[in-house]
């Protein structure tokens, strides 16, 4: 174990702000990937959806 | 004829479903190695002698740099594929993969210059190494770009596949050529001198997270492609047939 | 006023369809700044002192490409005709135009120039300084821009046209907003530059928007 | 009322006309015609304001149209281009349009000019898709919402089917109708029912 | 061949009939050129080492600007699907087409490029390399150009898509060419450099001709 | 001769037409119909080979076309757009224009076209300053020159003037007497004389 406390581990050695900077960013990243893709689901179902009832509802007449 | 034509049209449905299947697999190794990669980069792993803590930095830098170069290239051996077999899914698979690597790419530059600040003073240097990855963001964004331009997936693919190729036959020129332009400068450029011979946790820490970042890569494309497919596929009967299985 | 409206929302929607637009104007500002260092060598403090020059001549070429947008393509599909015909003054639609142009094309540029100015080692305080003058210049640039558009409008070779019309134009704009910066490094201060640039604002504000509705006229005789 | 008198066009070295006047009243057709190289385009153009005359003079209830008030806002002109944007659907173009004249109009109103136009399924697709005679289709909608009393249009059917002609036609007679004017040049015969029919021929 | 001389013959006569286009790159070069002392300041020690690159970066930008007379009026007007039905091998028709694109938009700027380098105060010899490394590596800026130009054909944005597109795959006779102005100033001989540079052409004239035949093909699809 | 079979197109997400074929033989012509936007230009840019066919075949002497070594040169192919520079001079254009498909034709041969497509005294100005009809005959002088045994034109007459037509006509017949093939889409009617006429109907 190389930390003695938490808060020695929050500072990192005088490099918080750049250790957790980069960590940080970089996890917050990929985490935004994956809910832009999600959204990007979401959204696309829907318009599929409402186009297949369209259809739907045009074959039916 | 109709042979070519059945492999056509069933590739991309088979492979829907196929990926479906597969993506929760790599969804989950890949939180668990990210887990214990972290674990090692921050607990494990002693502290550096010459730059501190500071060094940890390495274990996201090292594999994201690495994963925007192996994407790269993965890309482009799929549109090369795609051109010559006129195979769609290799298209997708090219146009799933390029923002995941765009995204390494940009966080190997963030990460890079949040290490430069500390270990050199500024926050980017004209080096060999950070100019030819900074160059090949721009052939992704470049990439990217003209497939968002163009309208019409069918053109968008082959046009895309023919950047890509393009770009990829210029990386090691553009490589060594930038590697050239600054040894031979030198001048005042601050030397980029390697890291000591690394630690063996380093090296596991790094590998693990690479590996990481190459399980949660392929769990993204495979998730995107399958985006993919479904917009361009949304016509025809077994996408209906998905469609109202997943309402 | 709904006219105006009915320009300043059809822009933007064009923009956000076209978002490659905007952001291809964007890198081309970075890669064209990055590019500098490449031909010129890495030394630091030569970079140091091109900085503000080469992010300005780079914003100011980055504006003036994307100025083919600002009316070619209303002048080759017809929708320029009918602005002219269309009951509102036209020297407020050029600058309803301008102002979309201005959104979509330079703000960006101004958003990103910070990053451009680390990468040549500008100082925190020069970096404030850049963004203050790029702001209150880059606008100067859409509206004189605006001018060499509509006087190229329909030319063979109107790309090239517009910057040898336009470049001479922008120069006072570039020595005072790159001055600006460099005053501020050298420990002078920025105000008097700044407030040149002010001054250079509210005179295009004034005059360009008549001008370039005149010279549409003249093109689309 | 419309009216133009002795109007004169030199193009380059040649003079296209000379000497063309007309009175046009409510309810009044102007059928411009001429072969293929003869000014029609030039002096639509012209009525339009878009071309000064070398000599002569264009009124608009009385008034010299480079001075009156009204002109832009009771007139509609199409010409030989489409005036739409490759990027944007049928519906955004259409709205944008009619915004740009002056009127506004709701998705409804476009989304149902766009069917009379027979361009049912294809109100969102963007226009660049489209075939020759669909774009035309597209401009031509506008007719469908204008309230504007003065159509100056130059060759409206080129591109268009049959079908889409004769619908254009009956859309031309109810704004006659209704006391519109139109003026038109047109290649293909095309038979209005108007009150007053004029025609003004030009020679090359 | 004969349709080759064709090509060759219809793109140099256009190009006499639009000479503004031909003098607007070239004056677009002087301007971007003489741009910078404004924007960096006037110290002669400063501009001497910036000279080189940035004579090269204006080079290549302008002779990217002009990338667009390439292909794209040819495309809008029909002739390009023309060209493609045309009984002779495309890349071969690319060929000429960009071999009419040097001789009309970079033969003129390597002719203007000493009288920028004395601006730039650089040496007699330099100015003998700068006009070496220019003739050798325009052709490159053509050539890989064509494609850039090829693939964007009609696209909205085009102007700065292939910007962004090109751009990159610029840098290396970016490099090589400003490199040797360098390194002969500094006394190291531009052998290598111009090399090199010889090698890219090479590289460039068997490789690129077919890859823009082929994205000349997806463009019209 | 010229042979299609099961050609089908799909564009975006509709398919707009399958299963289209035909034989062609020397003197036939085929008329291409249909209303706008039921794929009449992507016909004939798909058997121009500019379009890859979804399915089906595309034969030239019993050649696929995407393999033949001589269909480019037996082909003249005039689309929507005119193809001509607006810099250059009619004359100019049209030399241009049937070099680079490949026959060389003099400077009187282009005149004389000219001439007879009724550009008379207009052989100099750029084609800028023509009128569209004017551009069109400059594009249309090209059939007056070529030798080519096959025919694919999109709507040739639009904007054209009767007279125009009429010459037209008579030299489509002329090639069709001469063992030419001709395929055509057009929304005008044109009577054509021809040894065997054939007919595709599109519907979308
Ligand atoms: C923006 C700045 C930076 C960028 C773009 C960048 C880029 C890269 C790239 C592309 C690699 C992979 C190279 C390869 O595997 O051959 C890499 C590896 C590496 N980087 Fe960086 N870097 C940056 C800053 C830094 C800094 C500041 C440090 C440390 C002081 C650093 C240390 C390392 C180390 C130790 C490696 C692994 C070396 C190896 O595997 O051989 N980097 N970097
Ligand atoms: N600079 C010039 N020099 C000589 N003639 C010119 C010049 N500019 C225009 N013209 C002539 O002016 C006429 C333009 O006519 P316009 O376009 O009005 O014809 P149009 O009647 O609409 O023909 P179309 O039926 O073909 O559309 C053409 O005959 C053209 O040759
Ligand atoms: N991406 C797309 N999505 C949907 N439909 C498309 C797409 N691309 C093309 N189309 C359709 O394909 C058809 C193109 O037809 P084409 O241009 O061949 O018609 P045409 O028969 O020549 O018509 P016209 O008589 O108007 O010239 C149009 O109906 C158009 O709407
Ligand atoms: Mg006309
Ligand atoms: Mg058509």
């Amino acid at each position: 174990m190389n930390w003695g406390s938490f808060s020695a581990f929050i500072h990192m050695g005088g490099y918080a702000f750049y250790v957790w900077s980069s960590f940080g960013v970089s996890f917050a990243l990929l985490g935004m990937e994956i809910w832009l893709l999600s959204k990007r689901r979401r959204t696309l179902l829907k318009r599929l959806g409402q186009i297949q009832r369209l259809n739907a509802s045009k074959g039916s007449r | 004829m109709s042979k070519v034509n059945l492999y056509k049209f069933s590739a991309p449905a088979t492979f829907y479903g196929l990926a479906g299947q597969m993506i929760p697999g790599f969804a989950i190794l890949s939180a668990i190695l990210f887990a214990a990669g972290l674990y090692i980069s921050f607990f494990v792993a002693p502290t550096d002698a010459q730059q501190g803590e500071a060094y940890r930095i390495i274990f996201i830098h090292v594999p994201a740099a690495w994963m925007s170069m192996f994407i790269y290239v993965v890309m482009a051996v799929y549109s090369g594929i795609g051109l010559a077999f006129n195979t769609r899914l290799s298209a997708m698979m090219a146009q799933a993969l390029a923002p995941t690597g765009a995204l390494f790419c940009f966080i190997a530059l963030f990460t890079g210059s949040f290490w430069g600040k500390p270990m050199w003073g500024a926050w980017w240097v004209w080096d060999a190494r950070l100019t030819s990855q900074l160059i090949l963001f721009f052939l992704y964004i470049g990439f990217i770009s003209l497939q968002a331009a163009i309208e019409d997936p069918k053109r968008a693919d082959r046009a895309g596949a023919l950047i890509a190729l393009v770009g990829v036959i210029n990386v090691p020129i553009i490589y060594f050529s930038v590697k050239w332009w600054n040894t031979l400068h030198q001048g005042a450029s601050i030397s980029f001198s390697k890291a000591p011979t690394m630690a063996h946790t380093m090296l596991a820490g790094m590998l693990v997270m690479a590996v990481a970042c190459w399980t949660y890569t392929i769990a993204i494309a495979l998730y995107r492609v399958r985006l993919i497919i479904l917009e361009r596929e949304r016509h025809t009967t077994w996408a209906s047939e998905i469609l109202g299985g997943a309402k | 006023m709904k006219i105006l409206a009915w320009v300043v929302k059809r822009d933007l929607l064009l923009a956000m369809r076209r978002k490659s637009d905007v952001l291809t104007t964007l890198f081309f500002f970075v890669i064209m700044a990055s590019l500098f260092p490449l031909g010129v060598g890495p030394e630091p403090q030569l970079l140091k002192q091109m900085g503000p020059g080469v992010v300005w001549v780079a914003a100011l070429l980055a504006s003036m490409l994307s100025l083919g947008r600002l009316f070619s393509a209303d002048y080759a599909d017809g929708t320029l005709e009918q602005m002219l015909l269309c009951p509102e003054s036209l020297a407020l639609i050029v600058l309803a135009k301008a102002a979309v142009h201005w959104i979509t094309a330079e703000l960006p540029l101004v958003a990103f120039a910070p990053l451009l100015g680390l990468q040549f080692g500008l100082s925190e305080q020069a970096l404030w300084v850049l963004i203050a003058s790029l702001l209150i210049g880059t606008p100067v640039l859409s509206l004189v821009g605006s001018i060499g558009a509509s006087l190229t409008l329909g030319l063979r070779g109107g790309g090239v046209l517009v910057s040898l019309l336009v470049l001479p134009l922008y120069i006072p704009t570039l020595i005072f907003g790159a001055g600006a910066v460099d005053a501020s490094t050298s420990g002078l201060g920025a105000q008097g530059h700044l407030s040149i640039l002010g001054a250079l604002l509210v005179l295009s504000l004034l005059a360009t928007p008549k001008a370039a509705a005149a010279a549409l006229r003249i093109s689309l005789e | 009322m419309f009216e133009a008198s002795r109007l004169e066009c030199v193009r380059g070295d040649s003079r296209l006309f000379s000497d063309v006047g007309f009175l046009l009243e409510p309810g009044g057709l102007l059928h411009v015609k001429g072969p293929n190289g003869s000014g029609k385009s030039s002096l639509l153009r012209m009525l339009c304001g878009l071309i000064l005359p070398e000599s002569g003079e264009i009124k608009w209830n009385n008034v010299n149209i480079r001075h009156s008030e009204d002109y832009n806002q009771s007139l509609t002109y199409l010409g030989h281009l489409n005036g739409i944007k490759d990027e944007l659907s049928g519906i955004e173009n259409l709205r944008i349009n009619c915004g740009l004249a002056g009127f506004d109009i709701s998705e409804e109103q476009a989304y149902d000019a766009l069917e009379r136009m027979g361009l049912e399924g294809r109100e969102h697709l963007p226009v660049s898709v489209l075939s020759q005679g669909q774009r035309r289709r597209v401009m031509l909608a506008r007719l469908l919402v204008a309230r504007t009393p003065l159509w100056i249009l130059d060759e409206p059917i080129v591109a268009l089917d049959t079908d889409a002609i004769g619908m254009i036609r009956s859309l031309f007679e109810l704004h006659l109708d209704e006391g519109g004017m139109l003026i038109l040049t047109t290649h293909q015969e095309m038979e209005i029912a108007a009150k007053t029919i004029q025609e003004v021929r030009l020679n090359s």
